[in-house]
């Protein structure tokens, strides 16, 4: 059984063709790359998996069922979370808030519920907060609970959004570049950190990247996309000697002899 | 060239820099590397005046700069690759390059320096009508380079070029900057990538929390265990 | 300052910023000629307290409560704008401080409340009145009626003016067309061209005179040619100066007229009111400086400033002579008086008629 | 309706249309280059109304002489509003500007009432611009013509300056990003002062219009334009100059055509700006021609 | 635990003093100030209410004016006496059941709250897929609808006539009592789940519609309580002054409510109770402006606007100089309030003077 499927995907932008007949299937429990130059298209396939963007043709289906279009939180509600590109924390809200909100969607109580505080509520309330902590904790962010997010070092927001997006309870986890801006020593840290939560929640990871070092290192398979086409995908092993992927996005190793 | 003296600086009542001094000798490229949020950025800022230091000094050729506005030092020749590209959305590629080029008359200079923007970044070139909000980030980023570069700058300050960009790219950018450099461009360049960054620079300096705590040659730094411990990391696969 | 007991303090309720700021500084400047020519009752200093109510219902609710509360005045004059005066309704009937409207023509100051009285007549009054004029002066049989909608005053006149109006052809569609307008509209054409598709004999169009004069010049522009008329608000200087030759022959009821004083008082209003501001007094200068008068005379028959009994002796004014005739008022507090009919001619609004209460 | 009847309502439609656009058009470009409501547009259309009452009327300085300093000083007006209320707010959020803006927009009512009084003033319009010429039973002001030939003028005059000069470039610039405009050398004070001094100037050739059309001003004179032409730009696609003409035509001609073919709806004649203004945002949320800004994430 | 104890100690001594001073208030001061206090109190209602929509769910909104006016008119119609009604509406009748309606108090505010909500979740269908100055334009237009719509239905409210003779039920129970109603409610809310969900699209909505909050659904939440409130606030003002018409909704007021929120600070309630009390203050005391002022050797001429003049200004001088209000993003707390400066200062000098005491004993 497939987790995800994209079936022949297509996005304009105008006149512009971002994604050109994609193809895509994710077992669960697997990590995928996706990787490409820039402006490859690859943001935009999250885009429309999350429905932020509705593709101009084609159709994604999640557990079998078609979510093509459907409204990004709904999508989320289904099972797929997310992180950005660019940092999306909510800057003023403090640590544990940002983790709180993402477990919202499994609110039950009504808002008139949440207003007077009703048991039903209050004990809800009661689980999220221990979920969000425990789940802090598991991050290595409990200390920081009440920081304000857009306070925390660049690192800390980076694992501070995953860690949201964990506490949507996904089935999919998807990752844009996690590891941009972060220095060798970081980026080592942070793929260790994906491997183990991976294992623990259980999740199908897909990641862009371009951190060779990071994507490499831990997809089981890896997509390539280049002006909206893929132009390889394979092991991670085949992708790197694939000479259209030298080509057009890895260049030549001269880095061999370090 | 540049020579940054005991600089503190701070954002509401906290210290961002806590006293740094460096020097930038002309014709050199001189690296800083920190991790995120060591106040890499904010040093820039503060050359190129978006930010008033709480002290310190930041002379250019012995003119003080502290004292100049920001929107005159085009004028001295200094500009800033934004961290973030910070292109113009909404101007199209080619009107981006020309603004780059606002506060000269040359117009002969100008087109030249346009030919060479192009020549070193083509895709640029073909896409000069667009909208630079539409390109691709790696495009962004060498537009923005190239807007740095339409002002004939003998400083050429950047915030992490290569950030987000694809290996490919990433090479590319530090062999423009060598390129650049070659041409007589001073450059003072923050990157995360210490390995590429270091390896191309005279000099380096290593920012923790808004102090130096390590300076010296590329090579030095490249090979100082400290460093690369901390911001090397161990290099697997590529 | 002086100490409380020498002065007597009569509060002025006026919208002196805002919206109907024009009206109320009018009303003001012969509310502060009067107190100049008698300052004096009762042997004490009467001294003026101004509170703007900003043209804004809070802020009159408000000012009046600081009136009655806090500066605690014998009397107050205003408003100008009835709706105003309605926000100080409550407050003035429960601090039982007696209240003289000045120009506030709806009917709903007075009613019910027996704190409030005017030196007006009312609007029922107005638009009767203009209905016969034109019906029996200019002959008409058709009338279109322009109206600014959001307008107590010119809604009230208008639906007076239509009743009556209908009732004097006995013609149930003798308005041909209502057409309405927002207060601070510039823009008339478009309603002016619907009118002018019908025709009409006249228009009626009470309203704001800066509306007014932009409409009948937007009218003349257009090529209407048929007579104006309207209700007092036109008798402004500024009336004349927007809307120049095109407000020639333009007719409207108003309280009183300059060239054949009714009183005494007139006459003295007049000249002093010239040499004061240099300029011909409007009509709601006169009514409020008769506002004004007409308290001082209250006093002086009460021979006391306590406010009930105040209220008492205002109550039974009769044939008190002011400057804009003269005044009885009524059981609902309602000044009975003659209306004055005025043409614009040569600029200038002179005297046609005057049509008396019972008719 | 007959056909002369159309005309003359058409023919009122496109006078108070182009008026609309005119004004509009400073709005716009204030708007474009400061994503700001500048809610004291309108007052600063009606101070250029006052200045040229006081050159005319008070003075009894020829109109051909008033005119042009009428723009100087409404010009200079604009740009030390801006001075004042909007260049200490540079790096705040918008919602303080917006404040700001409404401040200065009762400040400018206020002290207009505390020194010129609320009494209307008759606005001293030369006769050259106000008669009437019939054309056959449709009467039209001689001004129903030279407002729209102001109107194109100043659009083309603005759409050369925005999109073809470097002043212009330099304002689009400073729009998108004042930290990287200073970087490139643009001094932003200086072009944002004078984005501001082109866009009172415009407001006070459209206070002049306005004055000559509708001639009586009073203090608050400039709240209702103010609000139906930054409708109008809004509808035309804000920061668009070309979208303000559009939107100022269809605002004045659909509210003619609205008391013309629905007289019982004159009532709701103001309300119809903002019952446009919805449905078309409904529609095309950032206007007739305005971009699409879907966000890129 | 302790500070616990003590800050439930400390609100329940505020509280109670609050309720004597009102009792105070109500009993023995006059009229005037009475008139002020139920001012603050209703406008205190009204800024955390556009609060809640502003400053908490980030929609920029400025359409409250016209859920004031629903407020207002439905408890006004809702309250008034048939006898009164039949006198104020002599253009043209009073609609059928609304002749004859006649309701208590409390019950004419809750209706008039929920029918306000009604429309603004109505309104909030096509206006809240609007963004930033988009939203603020269009909010502002359908307040703008709402006044003109009650100008031409002379039917139901009078039209320009306005309403007058609305009982004067307000009181300074019923005003303080609603504004502690509308606080704990609207802090309850802004705590819970709900609230956070809103604070995050304030922060950054496609973030927050990927952490699965559906927009539609919550920022409609947030416009229809903050609608009901507004007009719950406008039937307490309605019945306080005993006179409304649509003239007095205007964009006007929407400022004036705004102008309280900012100052008292976007996402702060407290903020804006404080603020309310301000600026209703302050424009009365502001008010010898326009008088002359007698400074014993010089009268100086007292210029009537003035006051306008210098509130435009201070207004402008706040949100130059003092941007992010009183309260910022924060909430009054005992816990801050008795860290602050000014207090440990007072304690300090509290103490020396206790141990100097004890000395000299
Ligand atoms: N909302 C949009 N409007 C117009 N063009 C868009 C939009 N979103 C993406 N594009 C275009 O689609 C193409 C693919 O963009 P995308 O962001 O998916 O690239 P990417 O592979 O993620 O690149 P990078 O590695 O730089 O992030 C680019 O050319 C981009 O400019
Ligand atoms: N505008 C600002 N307001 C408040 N604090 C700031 C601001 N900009 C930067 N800081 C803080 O100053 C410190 C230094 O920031 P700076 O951006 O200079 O770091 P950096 O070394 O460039 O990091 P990065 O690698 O993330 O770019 C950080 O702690 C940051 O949070
Ligand atoms: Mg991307
Ligand atoms: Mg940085």
């Amino acid at each position: 059984m497939s987790l995800l499927k994209i079936q022949d995907v297509t996005m304009n932008f105008g006149g512009l063709t971002a994604l050109r007949n994609f193809h895509l299937e994710l077992a669960p429990g697997e990590i995928v790359g996706l990787i490409g130059p820039n402006g490859a298209g690859k943001t935009t396939v999250f885009n429309i998996i999350t429905g932020v963007y509705e593709p101009t043709h084609g159709r994604v289906f999640f557990l079998e069922r078609e979510i093509t279009g459907l409204r990004p939180d709904l999508i989320t509600k289904a099972g797929i979370a997310r992180t950005f590109q660019n940092i999306r924390l909510f800057k003023g809200l403090s640590v544990l808030e940002n983790v709180l909100v993402a477990n919202h969607l499994h609110l039950k109580a009504n808002y008139l519920a949440a207003v007077f505080k009703l048991p039903g509520y209050r004990r809800e309330e009661r689980r999220m907060r221990e979920k969000a902590l425990a789940l802090l904790e598991r991050v290595g962010l409990l200390e920081l609970r009440d920081e304000q997010a857009g306070a925390l070092p660049y690192g800390l927001q980076r694992r501070l959004e995953i860690a949201r997006a964990l506490a949507t309870e996904p089935k999919l986890l998807l990752l844009d570049e996690p590891a941009a801006g972060m220095n060798p020593k970081e980026a080592a840290d942070l793929t260790a950190f994906i491997k183990a939560i991976q294992a623990e929640f259980g999740l199908t990871v897909f990641l862009i990247e371009h951190h060779m070092d990071v994507v490499m290192n831990i997809s089981e398979r890896i997509y390539v996309l280049d002006y909206g086409m893929t132009i390889a995908s394979g092991k991670p092993a085949e992708v790197q000697n694939n000479q259209r992927v030298i080509e057009a996005y890895l260049g030549v190793n001269e880095d061999a002899e370090d | 060239m540049l020579k940054i003296e005991d600089l503190v600086v701070a954002y509401g009542g906290i210290e961002a820099l806590k006293g740094i001094s460096l020097e930038v000798e002309e014709g050199q490229i001189v690296t800083l590397v920190g991790a995120n949020g060591a106040g890499k950025s904010t040093t820039l800022r503060t050359v190129i005046g978006l930010v008033k230091p709480v002290r310190g000094r930041v002379l250019f050729k012995g003119l003080n700069l502290l004292e100049e506005k920001t929107h005159h030092m085009a004028r001295h020749q200094i500009t800033l690759v934004p961290e973030g590209r910070r292109i113009f959305p909404k101007l199209t590629v080619l009107e981006n390059l020309k603004i780059g080029a606002f506060s000269r008359r040359d117009e002969k200079g100008i087109k030249a320096d346009l030919e060479w923007v192009f020549s070193l970044f083509p895709v640029l070139q073909e896409r000069s009508w667009q909208l630079a909000g539409t390109l691709s980030g790696g495009e962004q980023q060498m537009l923005a380079v190239g807007r740095a570069l339409m002002s004939r700058p003998r400083l050429l300050m950047m915030d992490e070029p290569s950030l987000g960009l694809a290996p490919l790219l990433v090479k590319e950018i530090f062999r423009i900057i060598q390129e650049i450099n070659r041409q007589g461009v001073t450059i003072l360049l923050i990157e995360q990538n210490a390995n590429a960054a270091l390896r191309i620079a005279d000099r380096g300096y290593v920012l923790e929390t808004g102090r130096i705590v390590l300076e010296g040659t590329g090579r030095e730094l490249l090979a100082n265990p400290q460093v690369k411990a901390a911001y090397l990391g161990k290099r697997k696969g590529l | 300052s002086k100490k409380e007991s020498d002065v007597i303090k009569i509060g002025v309720f006026e919208p002196i910023t805002g919206a109907n700021a024009a009206g109320g500084q009018l009303e003001v400047e012969g509310i502060k000629l009067a107190n100049k020519l008698y300052p004096e009752v009762l042997g004490k200093k009467v001294e003026l307290v101004i509170a703007d109510n900003k043209s804004d219902k809070v802020e009159a609710a408000t000012a009046a409560a600081r009136l009655v509360e806090k500066e605690k005045v014998t009397a107050i004059i205003g408003s100008w704008g009835s709706s105003l005066s309605m926000a100080a309704g409550d407050i003035v009937r429960q601090g039982k401080v007696p209240t003289v409207g000045a120009s506030c023509t709806n009917p709903l100051v007075t009613a019910g409340n027996d704190y409030y009285f005017r030196v007006c007549f009312i609007d029922p009054f107005q638009g009767t009145v203009m209905a016969n004029y034109a019906y029996s002066k200019l002959n008409a049989r058709k009338a279109a009626v322009i109206q600014e909608v959001n307008n107590d005053y010119a809604v009230g006149l208008a639906k007076f003016f239509m009743d009556s109006f209908r009732e004097l052809t006995g013609d149930p569609d003798s308005i041909v067309a209502v057409a309405n307008y927002n207060t601070g509209d510039q823009d008339f054409s478009a309603q002016l061209t619907n009118v002018k598709a019908q025709n009409p004999d006249v228009i009626f169009a009470p309203g704001n005179f800066t509306e007014s004069a932009l409409i009948i010049s937007q009218a003349r522009k257009l090529g209407i040619t048929c007579p104006f008329i309207g209700g007092d608000t036109w008798e402004t200087q500024e009336f004349l100066d927007i809307g120049q030759e095109a407000v020639e022959g333009a007719v409207f009821s108003t309280f009183f007229a300059t060239e054949t004083p009714i009183t005494a008082e007139s006459a003295k209003f007049i000249e002093a009111y010239r040499a004061e501001y240099n300029k011909e007094p409007a009509a709601v200068a006169a009514l409020g400086y008769d506002a004004y008068i007409l308290i001082l005379d209250a006093i002086k028959r009460a021979g006391t400033t306590d406010r009930v009994k105040l209220r008492d002796e205002i109550a039974r004014t009769k044939n008190f002579a002011g400057a804009a005739g003269i005044i009885t008022l009524d059981e609902n507090g309602d000044a009975v008086k003659n209306a004055v009919i005025k043409v614009v001619k040569d600029g200038k609004f002179t005297y046609l008629d005057t049509i008396a209460p019972q008719q | 309706m007959t056909l002369d009847l159309f005309l003359q309502h058409l023919s009122n439609g496109i006078s108070l249309g182009s008026l609309y656009a005119l004004i509009a058009i400073g709005y716009t470009m204030v708007y474009g280059i400061l994503r700001l409501i500048n809610f004291a547009h309108g007052d600063i259309f009606m101070m250029a109304t006052y200045f040229a009452f006081f050159g005319i009327a008070t003075f009894q300085i020829p109109w051909f002489i008033t005119f042009p300093l009428v723009l100087v000083l409404t010009a200079a007006l604009g740009m030390g509003v801006e001075a004042v209320a909007y260049r200490p707010l540079r790096d705040a959020p918008k919602i303080s500007l917006l404040i700001s803006a409404i401040g200065a927009s009762f400040f400018l009512e206020n002290l207009t009432i505390v020194l010129f009084g609320g009494v209307p003033k008759p606005f001293p319009a030369p006769k050259l611009f106000t008669d009437v010429v019939q054309v056959g039973t449709v009467a039209i002001q001689k001004l129903t013509f030279y407002i729209p030939v102001v109107t194109i003028l100043a659009l083309l005059g603005l759409g050369y300056l925005i999109n073809r000069t470097k002043t212009g470039m330099a304002m689009r610039a400073v729009s998108m990003d004042y930290e990287t405009a200073q970087v490139m050398g643009i001094n932003i004070n200086r072009t944002i002062a004078f984005t501001f001094g082109l866009g009172s100037l415009l407001a006070a050739v459209g206070g002049i219009m306005w004055g000559m059309k509708f001639p009586q001003i009073q203090p608050l004179m400039g709240v209702i334009p103010g609000l139906k032409c930054f409708i109008a730009a809004v509808i035309g696609g804000i920061g668009n100059i070309a979208g303000a003409v559009i939107g100022g035509f269809i605002l004045g001609i659909g509210e003619i055509m609205l008391v013309a073919f629905l007289p019982n709806l004159t009532g709701y004649r103001d309300a119809f700006a903002f019952v446009l203004l919805i449905l078309i945002l409904m529609s095309k949320p950032t206007g007739i021609l305005g971009e699409k800004t879907a966000e890129k994430v | 635990m302790e500070n616990k104890t003590r800050n439930w100690i400390l609100t329940t001594v505020a509280v109670l003093l609050l309720v004597g001073f009102l009792y105070f208030a109500d009993n023995y001061l006059d009229l005037y100030i009475v008139r002020i206090l139920n001012v603050c109190a209703i406008y205190a209602i009204l800024g955390m209410s556009m609060n809640l929509v502003n400053g908490f769910t980030g929609l920029f909104s400025l359409g409250h004016a016209g859920f004031m006016a629903v407020g207002a008119y439905t408890t006004a119609l809702l309250t008034m006496p048939p006898a009164v009604k039949k006198q104020i509406y002599y253009l043209a009748p009073l609609m059928k059941p609304l002749d004859q309606i006649n309701l208590a108090f409390p019950l004419a505010l809750f209706v008039a709250g929920l029918l306000a909500a009604v429309v603004g979740g109505l309104i909030a269908a096509p206006v809240l897929r609007l963004k930033g100055d988009y939203l603020a334009i269009a909010t502002l237009g359908f307040a703008e609808i709402i006044r003109v719509v009650f100008t031409n239905t002379q039917s139901i409210t009078n039209g320009a006539l306005g309403l007058k003779g609305i009982p004067a039920l307000t009181n300074l129970w019923w005003s303080f009592g609603t504004a502690a109603f509308t606080l704990v409610v609207l802090r309850s809310l802004i705590n819970s789940s709900y609230g956070r969900a809103l604070k995050a699209i304030r922060e950054d909505e496609i973030a927050a519609e990927s952490m699965g909050i559906n927009l539609a659904k919550h920022k409609t939440l947030s416009f229809v309580i903050g609608a009901f409130f507004a007009g719950v606030g406008g039937g307490l003002l309605g019945n306080l002054l005993g006179t409304i018409d649509p003239k007095m909704f205007s964009s006007m007021f929407t400022f004036n409510i705004l102008l309280i929120v900012v100052l008292g600070g976007m996402g702060s309630l407290t903020g804006s109770i404080i603020s309310a009390f301000i600026v209703t203050i302050a424009n009365e005391v502001l008010r010898f402006l326009d008088e002359s002022i007698n400074l014993g050797f010089v009268v100086i001429q007292g210029k009537v606007g003035m006051r306008s003049v210098v509130f435009s200004a201070l207004l402008m001088f706040v949100v130059l100089f003092y941007r992010h209000g009183l309260m910022g993003e924060t909430e009054f707390s005992w816990d801050r309030l008795l860290a602050s400066k000014i207090c440990r200062r007072t304690r300090a000098l509290f103490r020396k003077n206790l141990q100097q005491r004890g000395v000299d004993r």
